[in-house]
């Protein structure tokens, strides 16, 4: 009987502590641990470890931060975007088709930024079927949305940031951390932009 | 008693049945020629195999769209009676030939293999019966695959 | 220095099953290695199977035969308990034999 | 009859046809079955159990007194049950950080020797390589049941998440920016929601696994390096704790499904 209850006392006491106990948050351990068992290789240095700004408000809301979070860094990310000092965008849509066909680039096996990765999540050009699906396709870009300055304007930008039109969003600040050089991310504008590009067939 | 006779007897049989329709491939050596030409009609006549009629009899399976390439694998059953021997050439590989196998002094007309194949081709097998030879092919594509695995 | 095959070789009534895993690099003569040097042809090129002594199956094959060779094929007039044994030479004149016994099918 | 047969097996192609909508992966899917009944992953199990017998290293020793967890010598279903925590090293080890530790203690090799060159390439296959192919055949067809009683295994396991989670590098990414949604694909590449337990299996599935790429044996730490290499991330140490954390979080969601050993992977 008494044996009985205190068994049951010590599994109620479990139940509480297991309700009790908020979700402890993990984090700090993980990026302890990270900071201890990795190490710097190649261009991958430690310091690719550490949250910026962006990055640290991503990871706190699980990429779904407050609206006024939000709102704020993302005109922070537009403000920080370099256009073009000649205020051209498009350059040659098949350079851009080998740079969004090519996905190397910042890993620890790369010398530099390289490629786009373009294929990697995008459909884009008509002739290439081995596409991913992580982002919307891409076909067609400026035929369904036009091909005025807006929207070159739109294509640059969210190719050199991402985060400035989508805080959270899964697709790299190429621009931003200077994985494509100016010239690519014109190319790359063009492929989406050009009207003689196979993008806009 | 009864069944061993008959194995010697067959086994007999065989030997002659080998040595009627000229050398032994086996014994042949490895062909040079056919397997540094340049195109598959190049290796074919290396290997002297002209003529050769299109047949349903050969069944190929092999994927439409390889996961891999490097790897891509082949099961080729010749339903012709009395195949002794299956070549397969990847028509687009920088060297064509891929290889002979022959079946003459034991087994089915039956073989699995893997392969590399460079880019999409069609996959001809050429099936020697009678004194005869037989084709058919099968395209197989390749394409760039993911990152992971 | 050559290492050993897997053989599986199963009888389905009087033929045997038989599938071959071989150990090979079976290189091209085109790839590079990590110091960008041609990694010279080293394949198999000769590939027999003997039942008891007796060779039953023969292949030639180039060096578009993937890594590591997988071979399957099915061998005439086979008995439980039978040997059948596999050899492999390759261009550089390097050989392997194995051998297995045949095993009953399921 | 007939016609309501046939009507039938229609139904039943159409919802075949309507689960899996890529056609693509289908036919990858059809040849992977036969790519798995020959395996090149066999040799390297022979080797690793040779391996495993052999006595080496400077103590002259076998491997046959390691303990994968389930007492010293004991490899059947030992692979199936981890990551787990092992008092002697006060942390949870994965398969093969598990082998290493093994390697040290028992036969006297030195974690710089091991973590040198730990990956296969295409003229030498390490040896932790074909030895944890050797102890993962052993628990083909078990059910998974990494454990979580120890309290470091659930804190390893909730560490393990939070790394799963971790944006950061280059290219803002975490393992969650490939692995944490239905139905994506890199490429041609399907990409198994790691978070979902039906999916998880496919973390552990097929590992370790050989690579038609290169015809090499890669193991999960392999796999791990390689995914934070594509993360842009820098590199984690071979048998790290991060590394077996990440595991632990992987194989922990894929508990109770069946592994089915060694595999093959494109």
């Amino acid at each position: 009987m008494r044996l009985a209850s205190a068994g049951l006392l010590a599994v109620a006491a479990a139940l509480l502590a297991s309700c009790a106990t908020p979700q402890r948050d993990y984090r700090p351990d993980a990026l302890t641990m990270m900071k201890r068992d990795f190490h710097a290789r190649g261009i991958a240095k430690m310091d690719r470890l550490d949250e910026d700004n962006v990055q640290a408000v991503c990871n706190k809301y699980r990429d779904d931060p407050p609206q006024g979070v939000a709102d704020k860094l993302q005109k922070e990310q537009l403000a920080a975007i370099k256009w073009p000092a000649d205020g051209k965008l498009l350059g040659d849509w098949k350079a851009g088709e080998r740079i969004a066909q090519n996905g190397r680039g910042m890993m620890w096996s790369d010398k530099s930024g390289d490629g786009g990765s373009c294929y990697n999540c995008h459909q884009i050009g008509p002739r290439e079927s081995s596409f991913g699906t992580i982002g919307p396709s891409l076909y067609q870009f400026a035929k369904l949305r036009g091909y005025g300055a807006d929207i070159q304007r739109y294509a640059y930008g969210k190719i050199y940031n991402a985060k400035a039109y989508s805080l959270c969003s899964q697709m790299p600040r190429f621009g931003h951390v200077g994985a494509l050089t100016e010239q690519q991310m014109k190319d790359l504008t063009a492929l989406l932009m050009d009207p003689a590009s196979p993008v806009n067939q | 008693m009864h069944q061993t006779r008959r194995t010697v007897t067959m086994g007999l049989l065989a030997v002659l049945g080998a040595a009627l329709l000229g050398p032994a491939r086996a014994l042949a050596a490895w062909n040079k020629g056919a397997f540094e030409a340049k195109s598959a009609p190049d290796a074919m006549r290396a290997l002297g195999v002209s003529n050769a009629e299109e047949s349903k009899a050969i069944e190929i399976r092999a994927p439409e769209i390889a996961e891999n390439g490097a790897v891509v694998p082949i099961d080729i059953t010749s339903n012709i009676p009395s195949t002794t021997s299956i070549s397969v050439f990847i028509e687009k590989n920088p060297f064509p030939y891929t290889g002979t196998f022959d079946f003459s002094q034991g087994s089915v007309p039956y073989v699995h293999l893997r392969v590399k194949i460079g880019e999409s081709s069609p996959v001809r097998v050429v099936a020697a019966a009678g004194g005869k030879y037989y084709t058919s092919a099968k395209e197989v594509k390749v394409t760039i695959g993911g990152c992971g695995g | 220095m050559a290492e050993p095959m897997k053989i599986r070789a199963t009888l389905q009534g009087d033929v045997a099953d038989v599938r071959v895993l071989m150990a090979h690099p079976m290189e091209t003569g085109q790839r590079k290695d990590a110091a960008g040097k041609l990694v010279p042809l080293h394949f198999i090129q000769t590939i027999t199977a003997q039942l008891n002594g007796k060779t039953v199956f023969s292949a030639d094959v180039s060096q578009a035969v993937s890594r590591n060779p997988v071979f399957a094929f099915k061998v005439k007039g086979a008995k439980a308990g039978d040997k059948l044994s596999i050899t492999w030479q390759d261009n550089t004149g390097d050989k392997r034999t194995d051998e297995v016994v045949i095993r009953a099918g399921s | 009859m007939k016609r309501a047969l046939v009507l039938g097996t229609l139904a039943v192609a159409c919802a075949a046809a309507a689960q899996t909508p890529d056609p693509t992966a289908a036919e990858f899917d059809k040849f992977r079955e036969i790519m798995e009944q020959d395996n090149p992953a066999e040799l390297f199990e022979v080797k690793g159990e040779e391996l495993w017998r052999a006595r080496r290293g400077p103590k002259n020793a076998s491997l046959e007194q390691c303990d994968l967890g389930l007492g010293p010598g004991v490899v059947k279903g030992a692979y199936a049950q981890m990551p787990r925590y092992f008092a002697d090293a006060d942390r949870v080890m994965d398969a093969e950080a598990r082998i290493v530790h093994c390697m040290m203690t028992l036969q006297g090799f030195t974690y710089a020797e091991l973590s040198k060159q730990p990956f296969s390439s295409l003229t030498r296959t390490p040896e932790p390589v074909s030895l944890v192919t050797y102890v993962a055949a052993q628990s083909r067809g078990m059910k998974l049941a990494a454990p979580q009683n120890h309290p470091k295994e659930r804190a390893t396991y909730e560490t393990g998440k939070s790394i799963f989670f971790y944006r950061a590098g280059s290219f803002d990414f975490s393992c969650a920016s490939c692995h944490g949604v239905d139905g994506q694909r890199i490429r041609t590449q399907p990409l198994p929601n790691f978070t979902k337990p039906e999916q998880a299996i496919r973390a552990v599935q097929g590992w370790p696994g050989y690579r038609m790429t290169g015809g090499v044996m890669h193991s999960l730490q392999w796999r791990m390096n390689d995914c934070f290499r594509q993360q842009r991330f820098p590199e984690p140490g071979y048998a790290s704790e991060t590394v077996s954390a990440l595991l632990t979080y992987l194989t922990v969601n894929a508990n109770g499904q069946v592994y089915r050993g060694p595999g093959i992977k494109r």
